[in-house]
């Protein structure tokens, strides 16, 4: 039952503030309101007893890149931005075009669920309270079956970093 | 854990949002949110069925694409402030040059 | 639905009423204590620069924090013109929120934990933490002057900078602990027989450096420096609103204390706890706090008024009661299940406020770094200092494996992980100071041209 | 840099050219404390003008009044008698001592350490005492007279001035341990703020300043006055002529004025403490040019009088004002953070620089 709820009420609380996020006019508000939606999410990996990616989200995401959005929306000044127009020519044709494919989507999960054989695997998840600590599973997973991905992780932050790096210099 | 369906539906719901983001919006820091939101419906999906399966894979994948979007968004941001710096402006659709 | 609604919070509260009520108390109890510690910091501050602090509130000043709240209640808070009302009115909930939610991740004693045992609570504490800089930027943003736009910027650098060196000294500390649950990690240094500031000297000194710099305080305040930028991003806030700022960066510093504290000195462990023949050292608290309460009764009579002579006495008949409690579990053997929740708590705030004393100690005495000369230090010395330092405890930890040594024998393994640690710190620094040289030259030559 | 910015001294407005965070030029506006104190002095009479110069350098009131008090005696040719002249030596001495304690007190509470100040007041408190003991005044003394002292010095006045230099002798320690090896004060002053000897002489500063960039002047030895030529001292010199040299130099020259002090102690000589000077002085007409080495530099007294009561003009050269004009090539270059500094480091007190 608890479940249920706190479920219920990380979900409003992140469409809520996505859908905010995505109409405000001031950026720093939309900002705002993105950080409100990814705290949102990190509160369903909760749900979902996944609390070393809760904390992950937490520190990388939220404390992480949406400092660095932060920081740029400070510096391009706003006042600028903010008269302009804030949305597309298109913006019909586009929030047509999208609604279309969540119907398709939505469809689809609907009809999944009815159907037998084919749809999605009616399997009920272990009980919470059997389920290995979530750190250390990850770690081993991550340390010993994919360490190879990790690697090339590292290394594709590390093109990021440099990547960043030289196009903020200033051409000097 | 509430079936699936539930989480299936959540993250459908940000993902399209995230998609209206990207498509109706003319500045560019809003599109680069909301495509950070569309990678987190993304993770969303990955943990809900690693926790179904109770294979901890999903949220090792979900890692990986936190790890990437931080990447990507800090090479964007790299962009932004590049091109903010020589045209003074951060809207898209006067984003028309090559090379500045 | 009401009913469903109904039953979660129902189910909720039978689940979690220890720790919501431990929650509101410590969000009740946390304005006395952090308005006290700035008492003892302008007490201190005031004896080390030969004069008295606040003397005039209460005996000996003592009602001084209950005063200054007051003040702070009732003086009128300007919103500056065409300041973001929203945001204006959010960047301080979300400084004090994200420092109140970090501590509840901490343990007090083995028993007063307020979220019981997360398995992730060093790493929960410290993310939460990281949440602060948004208060700090945003309050910066949100009253829109050049000023505290800069100070806003400048103090959110600095806390950027100085957490990845935090995390990297907290890494090399989780290497010996091997999990990142707080009793857990306590529980390692009881069965080690040795606190890791022993085994890690060099993460402790990084960590001590990086936590002044990540609540800016003492040489690292340079958004708040007076002489430049006039209180940086907190400006425009006054009023209630500023207290909301002045009550997170004291929370800060109670959070950065109590992780270092769980983390190298033991948390709640009493000083040799597991060597048997050092017992006495139980009695230890017994006797500090007899020691304060025969000082105010010494003191008591040269007060001037009858008012303060009888608050001295009070105090006095405290800190006796306060020593009874504490050797109470020691003496008494029906009571040996409390020793370790009310002895455990003692030593733990002794260390906390001995971290503190440190943090204000240092305030007093050196002088601000320039932000350039912070950041070069953060960027340059800190940070490759503590990733070299990762790597060396981890090669120790192997060799002592390799050895397989325990306790005390570790100290023959990492201090000399610890010593090359400090010749890669020299190189780091002389290597500054040619760049430095180097630089000056130019620097000198290109006046002329200036 | 507004008037009442937290950090200059006084009223002083800096205008700032800022490329990001570093200075490209500065530009001090003064004015703001400006009393016209040269008018004044062309309608008063020689002994009336005495306590406007206390008025002018309020830190260092003494040696301004030494100043003035001696270039009227060489108007008038007139010798103050030996005792006079040692008690105002000490005097000034102790004056020295005085501001160049608030100058490190102010100086390291722009750079952030906050407890310097306090020890530094505790001392000058001392000297503020026998001050007032000696003349009644503590700050604006106008201890002086035309022709030598007003004021016998009082009984205890050896061993008041003898028991405030043993244990100053410690207080100096403190502050030295305190600052001088401290990695961020020299982090914080070192290659901040630097003056080459040449540009020290091209810009006519004088004083700590000067010397800190290595040019050995000093009025105390070049033309000694008063009894300076009786006693023993050296003076110090500094080398790049940075803020941390200025720092050396000015510590060093409080223990120096604190030698001048002991030795002037051991033997002051008796005798009348006013030299035959009238009621009125109407000094022959003529003009005369009298500097001495006051602690921010050497400030000069050029007085013309056409044989009347009143002074015909009187021109005062303030040290602060022209080691101001140094500011501008010592800020070029550095960061906003280094500008406090620097306003620090060559100790300007505003009253002198606007007059």
């Amino acid at each position: 039952m608890l479940d249920k709820v706190l479920f219920y009420f990380f979900a409003a609380i992140a469409v809520a503030s996505a859908a905010l996020m995505v109409t405000r006019r001031n950026v720093v508000h939309s900002a705002i309101f993105l950080i409100t939606a990814l705290l949102a999410t990190a509160g369903i990996f909760l749900q979902l007893r996944a609390e070393f990616l809760f904390i992950v989200q937490i520190i990388l995401y939220v404390g992480g890149i949406m400092v660095l959005f932060v920081f740029v929306i400070m510096l391009v000044n706003l006042d600028v931005a903010l008269q302009q127009i804030q949305f597309a020519r298109q913006k019909w044709v586009a929030l047509l075009v999208a609604l279309a494919l969540a119907a398709q989507v939505g469809f689809m999960f609907w009809t999944s669920g009815k159907m037998a054989g084919q749809g999605l695997p009616v399997l009920t998840a272990v009980a919470a309270n059997r389920l290995p600590a979530n750190s250390e599973t990850v770690a081993h997973s991550l340390f010993e079956s994919y360490l190879l991905p990790f690697e090339i992780a590292s290394v594709l932050l590390l093109v990021a970093m440099i990547g960043a790096v030289v196009m903020a210099k200033k051409r000097t | 854990m509430l079936p699936i369906g539930h989480y299936l539906f959540l993250s459908l719901a940000l993902f399209i949002i995230g998609v209206i983001g990207v498509v109706t919006r003319r500045n560019v820091i809003v599109v680069l949110m909301s495509i950070e939101l569309i990678l987190n419906a993304v993770n969303i999906n990955l943990v809900a069925f690693s926790r179904l399966y109770g294979d901890v894979a999903g949220q090792v994948f979900a890692l990986f694409i936190i790890a990437d979007a931080a990447a990507e968004a800090a090479v964007a941001l790299g962009i932004i402030i590049a091109f903010f710096r020589n045209r003074e402006t951060v809207l898209e659709d006067e984003m028309d040059l090559l090379k500045w | 639905m009401m009913n469903a609604i109904l039953q979660a919070t129902l189910e909720f509260l039978k689940l979690y009423w220890v720790p919501l009520l431990c929650g509101v108390a410590i969000v009740a109890i946390l304005p006395l204590i952090v308005g006290y510690i700035v008492l003892v910091e302008r007490k201190l501050m005031a004896d080390m620069q030969a004069r008295l602090g606040p003397m005039r509130v209460g005996p000996h000043g003592l009602l001084q924090p209950i005063a200054d709240a007051l003040k702070l209640l009732i003086k009128e808070d300007i919103i500056p013109d065409n300041a973001d009302r929203l945001v204006f009115w959010l960047a301080p909930v979300l400084s004090v929120g994200a420092a109140l939610l970090a501590l509840a991740g901490l343990a007090i004693g083995p028993a007063f934990q307020i979220a019981q045992d997360i398995n992730i609570g060093i790493l929960f504490v410290v993310g939460i933490s990281a949440l602060g800089i948004f208060g700090i930027v945003l309050g910066g943003w949100a009253s829109n002057s050049h000023y505290s736009l800069m100070g806003a910027l400048r103090s959110s650098a600095q806390l950027v900078s100085y957490e990845t060196a935090a995390g990297m000294a907290l890494v090399s500390a989780l290497l010996f602990t091997g999990t990142l649950n707080i009793k857990s990690i306590v529980e390692a240094q009881n069965k080690e027989g040795i606190w890791f500031v022993m085994l890690a000297p060099v993460a402790f000194f990084t960590y001590l450096v990086a936590s002044i710099a990540e609540t800016n305080r003492a040489p690292f305040d340079l958004p708040e420096a007076e002489s430049e930028l006039v209180a940086g991003y907190m400006t425009e806030f006054s009023g209630f609103r500023w207290s909301l700022y002045f009550l997170a960066e004291y929370t800060n510093m109670i959070v950065v204390a109590s992780v270092a504290t769980t983390l190298f000195l033991g948390g709640w462990l009493r000083p040799f706890a597991s060597v048997p023949w050092l017992n006495f050292l139980d009695f230890v608290p017994t006797l500090l706090m007899a020691g304060v309460g025969a000082y105010c009764i010494v003191r008591a009579p040269k007060q001037p008024t009858r008012v303060q002579q009888l608050f001295m006495l009070a105090v006095a008949g405290l800190c006796f009661v306060l020593g009874l409690v504490l050797l109470v579990p020691v003496l008494v053997l029906v009571a040996k299940p409390f020793y370790a929740g009310i002895h455990g708590g003692f030593w733990f705030i002794f260390k906390v406020s001995l971290y503190i004393y440190f943090f204000m100690w240092l305030r007093f005495t050196i002088p601000r770094y320039r932000f350039d000369q912070l950041m070069r230090l953060g960027w340059h010395f800190l940070i490759p200092l503590s990733i070299i330092n990762v790597l060396l405890v981890g090669v120790a930890l192997i060799a002592g494996a390799y050895f397989n040594l325990k306790g005390w024998g570790l100290l023959l393994v990492t201090t000399p992980a610890a010593v090359i640690a400090l010749v890669v710190a020299l190189l780091i620094l002389n290597a500054e100071k040619e760049r430095n040289a180097r630089q000056n030259q130019t620097a000198a030559s290109d006046f002329y041209a200036g | 840099m507004g008037p009442q910015h937290p950090s200059t001294h006084g009223v002083l407005r800096v205008k700032l050219k800022l490329d990001g965070e570093r200075v490209t030029g500065s530009e001090c506006i003064i004015g703001y404390l400006h009393r016209g104190v040269e008018k004044i002095a062309e309608n008063r009479t020689y002994q009336q003008f005495a306590p406007y110069v206390d008025r002018m350098d309020y830190v260092a009131a003494v040696s301004s009044g030494l100043g003035y008090c001696e270039a009227v005696e060489k108007l008038l040719l007139v010798e103050a008698p030996p005792r006079a002249r040692v008690i105002r030596t000490i005097l000034t001495e102790l004056q020295r001592i005085a501001s160049h304690l608030l100058w490190l007190g102010t100086h390291a509470l722009d750079i952030g350490a906050l407890t310097p100040l306090f020890y530094c007041f505790r001392e000058r408190e001392e000297i503020l005492k026998i001050f007032e003991k000696y003349c009644g005044a503590r700050l604006t003394t106008h201890a002086f007279r035309i022709g030598g002292l007003q004021y016998e010095a009082y009984d205890t006045f050896e061993r008041d001035v003898e028991r405030f230099c043993k244990d100053f002798e410690s207080r100096i320690l403190e502050y030295e341990t305190l600052l001088t090896q401290n990695r961020i004060w020299i982090g914080r002053t070192k290659g901040v703020g630097i003056l080459t000897a040449a540009d020290a002489i091209a810009f006519g500063v004088t004083g700590p300043v000067l010397r800190a960039s290595g040019v050995k002047w000093d009025i105390r030895k070049a033309a000694p006055y008063a009894a300076y030529d009786q006693y023993k001292f050296e003076i110090p010199v500094g080398t790049i002529g940075d803020t941390y040299d200025r720092y050396l130099v000015r510590m060093e020259e409080m223990r120096q004025s604190r030698l001048i002090c002991l030795q002037a102690i051991e033997n002051i000589p008796a005798g009348p403490i006013m030299a035959k000077v009238g009621k009125v002085l109407k000094p022959p007409p003529g003009e005369v040019y009298h500097a001495i080495e006051a602690p921010k530099g050497e400030i000069g007294y050029y007085i013309v009088s056409d044989g009347t009561v009143m002074p015909y003009r009187v021109h005062i050269r303030p040290p602060s004002f022209i080691n101001l004009q140094a500011f501008d090539r010592m800020v070029r270059g550095h960061l906003v953070a280094d500008v406090v500094a620097i306003i620090g480091t060559i100790d300007i007190v505003l009253g002198e620089v606007d007059r």
